[in-house]
C-alpha cells in the first residue's frame, strides 16, 4: 500500500472508533438510570461491547498514523471538529424509547456493515468485524424484541417509540454516505461500500416496525456532516465530560 | 417447639437452611433485612462509581470501570433473587428502599469527588465488603451462602483493580499521588465503619450468630481489614490517615483509633453527604422507567392472550 | 376605497403608521408576519450563543456574553409586544412558532461548535442583522420602527464584542487562530443567505418595499454586508471563504460568489443541522414553564378576588 | 496586617467568590430554560450580578495571593477539591421552584451577609458589600414575590416550591459556620459572624414562608463540607463544563 492509502486507512479506522466511541459513551450514561436492574446490566453491556470495539479501531488508527498516537490520544485529546462520528451516535441518551430505538436502527445497520466488512482485505479491520458481529447479533435480537415490546405495549410507550423513531429518521441518512476517502477505499477493497446498504436496511426495518405497529417516518429532512466534523451541539458536551481528567492533569498515566 | 429446635439443631451441624424449609419467622426477617440491605448497597453502590463512568481517563480504565458496576447490578440480581426466595418480591423490596425501611451500606453516602475515588472504592470498600462476604459464604441459609460465593470471585477481583488504579497513581506526578492519598484519606475511615457498630453495640448480631446468619463478629471482620491494608498501603507509599495504627505485638494485631461514631450515626440517620442524593436517583431512574414496566407487562399479556 | 388610498399617501409622505390607525389587512398581516419572525429569530437565536455561556473561557468573556444574550431576550420582548400591538397575542406567536407556521432567522439553525463562533456569530450574523435592521428604523409601522432604533445601538455593541473574540483568538495561538478562520467558514455563507433570496425570486418584497415595510432590497443590503465585511476580516487576518470576492471598479462594489440556494431552501425547509433542536428546546422549556405560567394566574385571580 | 492574615482574607475573598461564581453558573443555566420570556431576562440578570461579584471577589483574593494568581487561573484552573464554595450553592438548577426557592433563602441570607460586610474593615470588601447589596435587596424583592406566587398559586406550585425547600433545608446549616480562619478573621474585623445572623435569618424565612402558606422543614438533617473542598457529586461535573476550553487549549489569551 502506498502511504497515502495507509493513511486513509487510518482515517476510516478512526471515523468507526470514533462513532463506536461516541456510542458507547451514550449508552455508558445508562448506567443506574434503566427502568429495572435486568437493563441496567444489559444496557451496560452493550456500552461495554462498543466501547471494546472503539479501542480496537481506534489503537488500529493510531497503529497507522505513527506519530505517538495511541487510542487515548485520539480519545482525549481531539476536540469537537475532528471528531468524525456521524451524528446519529452523539444525540443526547433521550428516554428509553429513544435509547432503543436508536439501538435497533443501528444493529440492523451494523449487522449489514460489519458482514460486509469481514470480506475487507484489510485484515485488521476484517478481524474487528468478525469479532463484532457476534456482539452485535446478540445486540439486533434483543432490540428487536424491545421494538415489539414497546411498539406492541401500552398506547404511551407505542408513542414514545413512534416519536423516537420520527426523531430519528433524518439522521440515519447520514449512515449510507460514502465521501471521496470512502470511494478510494472502496476502490482498493478495503472500506465498505455503505450506499449497497440501504435498500437491505430499508426493507428490514420497515417489517419490523410493521411488526412492532409503528414507522419509520420519511418526512424528507436530514441532517448530516459528522465525518468533517461538522456535528450537532450535543457533542462538545459530552467531550467536555469525556476528556476532562486528561485535560486537566495533562501528560499522565491513568 | 421441635420445629425450632430441629431447626437450631441443622444449624448446628452446618446443614444450610434451603427455601422450602421450615424456618422462624425472626430468622426469615432477620434474613430479608440483611439480603436486602446487601443487595440495596450493591445497587446504590452503582451511583458513586458510575459518577465516574464517563469521566475515566483512559479507554482502558473506562471499560474496566463499566465492567465493574455492571458485575454490581449483577451482585444486585443475585442478592435479590435470594431474597425473594424467601417470599418477598422486587418492588416490596424496592418499595422498602424508597421509604426508607430497608437500608444500605453507609459507606455509599459519601461522594465520589475524584478519579482516585475509584481506587479507593475498589481497595477499601470492596476490601472491606469481601472481608465480610468471605465470611458469608459459610452463612446458614443456603441461597445466600451460593450467592456469596460467586460474588467473592468478582469481589476481589475489582479490589485489585482499584488497588492497581492507586498503584498507578502512586507511580504518577505529585499532583496525582495527593489526589491518591487524598481519596485514602477520606475512604479510610467509613470504610471501617462499614463493619457496623462494636460488638457491645450491634443490635442485630447475637441472635444472628447463634443463627449463623453472621459467621463473625463485626469487631473481628474489621480487625481482619485493618490488619491486610496497612501492608498493602506501605507498599505504593500510601499513608493510612490514622496516627494511632502500630503493630501490638501482644494481640498479634494491629491496633488502630477510634471510630468517630458520631459521624457513622449521622449519616445512617440521613446527614451523610449524598443521602438524599442517592436515594432521589434511584426513585427518578424507578419514576421514569415506569412505561417501560407498563410496557412490558400490557406485551405479555397481550402475547398470552394470542396464544 | 378611499381609506386605502389614504394610507398609501401617509406612507408616501414618510408618516409613521401607529396602532390606532387605519391599515389594510394584507399590510397588518405582513408586518406581523415579519415582526413575529423577527422576535422569534431573537429568541431562537438565544440557543446558540447561549450554548456556550456555561463554557466561556474567561469570567470577562462569561460576562460579557450572558449580558448579550440578555440584550436579545430583551429585543425579543420589544418585538412580541409591537406584534401585540397588531392584534395577536404572545401565546399565539409561540403558537405558530412551535406548529411551524411561523419562522425566524435559518442561520440559527446552524450550530455554535467552538468559541469561535460565538465571534464569529457576533461579528457576521449580528453584522448581517445590523445592515437589515439599520434600513428597518424607518420602516412605515410607528412600534417597529422605534424598536429598531432601540435595538440597533444594542446589536452594534455585539458586533464588536463577536469581533474583538476574533481579534483576540487572531492574535493567539495558532490553534486559536485556526478556530477563528474555521468560524469565519461556517458562518460567512450562511450569513449571507440571511438577507433572503435574489430581489427577483423574494415573495414578499414587492409590496413590502410599495408599503415601505421594507425600505431596500435584499441584494442591496447583501452587498452593503460584504462590502464592509472585506476590509474587517482583512484588518485581523481572516479570509472569507470565497474566491470570487474581489473589488470591481465600475460597481463601486465588491463582486462575490454565487450563493448555494439549494442549502438556503433546505435549510429553510428543515435540514439543517439544529432545526428539530432548536424547536424542541424551545417546546421542552415552555411545556415546562407551563405550571409556573398557571401558578402565576392563580396567584392574581386569588388577588384579585380578595380585594 | 502579617503575611498569615493577608493569606487567610486572600482565602476568605477566594471563599465568597466561589460561592458567588457556582451560583452566577447555575443561574445562567437557566438561559434560554425559563417559563417565559421576562423570566429568562430575570434570571440571566440575577446571574450576570454574581459573576460579576465572583469577578471582584477573585480578582481581590488573587491580588492578595499573588504569584501570578488571576481570577480566571482561579475560576478555571482548580479542580473539585480546591473549590471552596458552600454546597447549597452548587446543587443542580432543578425545577423553577428550586431555583427560586434557592434564591430566595439566599438573598434574605446575603441581605444579612452583606450588611454586615459594610462594617469589614478590610476596604475592598467592605466596597464590594455596599455595590452587591443593592442588587442583592432588589433580587430579594423579586424572590419573595415569587416565594408568594408559587405558594399561593395552583396545588402544583405549592407542593413543588414545598418540596424544594424540603430539599434545600439541610444545605443552609452551612451558611452559618465559622471555622477557625473565619473566627480569626473576624477578630480582625475582617469577616463577617455568620452565627450572628442565623436568628434573624430564619425568623425572616419563617415570617416569608408563612404568608406563601409553606414551610423550611426542620428535618434534623444537615451536610456540610464546602469549605473543606468535600463537595457533592454534583460539582465535578460543572466544574468539567466552566473549564473546558481553558483546559483544552491551556496557557492561551481569550
Amino acid at each position: 500500500m502506498t502511504d497515502i492509502s495507509t493513511n486513509d486507512t487510518a482515517i476510516y479506522a478512526v471515523r468507526l472508533g470514533d462513532d463506536a466511541l461516541i456510542h458507547g459513551h451514550r449508552l455508558s450514561e445508562w448506567c443506574s438510570n434503566g427502568p429495572f436492574l435486568e437493563e441496567d446490566l444489559a444496557l451496560t453491556n452493550v456500552a461495554l461491547d462498543y466501547i471494546g470495539r472503539a479501542r480496537n479501531y481506534l489503537s488500529y488508527g493510531a497503529e497507522l498514523l505513527g506519530q505517538g498516537a495511541t487510542e487515548d490520544s485520539l480519545a482525549y485529546q481531539r476536540d469537537c471538529r475532528e471528531f468524525t462520528n456521524l451524528l446519529i451516535y452523539e444525540l443526547p441518551r433521550g428516554d428509553f424509547a429513544f435509547a432503543l430505538a436508536r439501538q435497533y436502527l443501528l444493529d440492523e445497520f451494523e449487522t449489514l456493515f460489519l458482514n460486509a466488512m469481514i470480506d475487507s482485505n484489510d485484515d485488521t479491520l476484517s478481524a474487528i468485524a468478525q469479532k463484532s458481529i457476534k456482539e452485535t447479533r446478540y445486540h439486533l435480537r434483543r432490540s428487536k424484541e424491545w421494538m415489539l415490546r414497546l411498539g406492541q405495549g401500552t398506547e404511551e410507550s407505542h408513542q414514545r417509540l413512534q416519536s423516537a423513531l420520527g426523531d430519528l429518521a433524518g439522521y440515519t441518512k447520514e449512515l449510507f454516505e460514502m465521501d471521496a476517502l470512502e470511494l478510494a477505499l472502496l476502490e482498493k477493497g478495503v472500506a465498505v461500500d455503505r450506499r449497497a446498504l440501504e435498500s437491505q436496511w430499508h426493507s428490514a426495518v420497515t417489517a419490523m416496525c410493521e411488526q412492532a405497529t409503528v414507522s419509520l417516518p420519511n418526512q424528507g429532512w436530514e441532517v448530516k456532516g459528522g465525518r468533517t466534523g461538522y456535528h450537532t451541539e450535543h457533542l462538545g458536551h459530552l467531550l467536555s465530560e469525556l476528556q476532562f481528567v486528561q485535560r486537566a492533569y495533562p501528560g499522565c498515566e491513568w | 417447639a421441635t420445629l425450632e429446635a430441629d431447626f437450631q439443631t441443622r444449624i448446628d451441624n452446618e446443614e444450610k437452611i434451603e427455601p422450602k424449609d421450615w424456618m422462624p419467622e425472626a430468622y426469615r426477617k432477620n434474613l430479608i433485612r440483611q439480603i436486602s440491605q446487601h443487595a440495596h448497597s450493591e445497587v446504590i453502590g452503582m451511583q458513586p462509581e458510575g459518577n465516574w463512568i464517563t469521566r475515566a481517563p483512559s479507554l482502558h480504565r473506562k471499560a474496566v470501570l463499566l465492567a465493574k458496576v455492571q458485575d454490581e447490578a449483577g451482585h444486585g440480581l443475585y442478592l435479590y433473587s435470594a431474597a425473594e426466595t424467601l417470599g418477598i418480591t422486587r418492588e416490596e423490596l424496592i418499595h422498602n428502599l424508597h421509604t426508607g425501611a430497608a437500608k444500605y451500606a453507609s459507606i455509599f453516602n459519601y461522594p465520589s469527588l475524584t478519579w482516585a475515588d475509584m481506587g479507593a472504592i475498589g481497595w477499601l470498600v470492596d476490601g472491606a465488603a469481601i472481608v465480610n462476604q468471605v465470611s458469608l459464604q459459610r452463612t446458614s441459609y443456603g441461597p445466600y451462602a451460593r450467592g456469596m460465593v460467586r460474588i467473592c470471585k468478582e469481589e476481589s477481583f475489582h479490589q485489585r483493580q482499584g488497588y492497581h488504579i492507586l498503584m498507578t497513581l502512586m507511580e504518577g506526578s505529585d499532583e496525582q499521588k495527593a489526589m491518591a492519598q487524598d481519596a485514602v484519606n477520606r475512604f479510610w475511615w467509613p470504610s471501617l465503619m462499614m463493619f457496623g457498630p462494636h460488638d457491645s453495640d450491634s443490635e442485630h448480631s447475637g441472635q444472628s450468630m447463634t443463627w449463623k446468619i453472621k459467621r463473625q463478629s463485626n469487631d473481628e471482620l474489621r480487625q481482619k481489614f485493618v490488619d491486610q491494608s496497612i501492608e498493602q498501603a506501605e507498599a505504593i507509599g500510601l499513608t493510612l490517615p490514622d496516627p494511632d495504627l502500630r503493630w501490638n505485638e501482644e494481640r498479634g494485631h494491629y491496633d488502630f483509633g477510634e471510630i468517630d461514631w458520631e459521624e457513622f450515626y449521622q449519616v445512617i440517620s440521613g446527614s451523610g453527604p449524598c443521602n438524599r442524593d442517592r436515594l432521589a436517583h434511584h426513585r427518578r431512574a424507578h419514576e421514569e422507567g415506569a412505561w417501560v414496566r407498563e410496557a412490558i407487562e400490557a406485551y405479555e399479556a397481550k402475547k398470552k392472550a394470542s396464544v
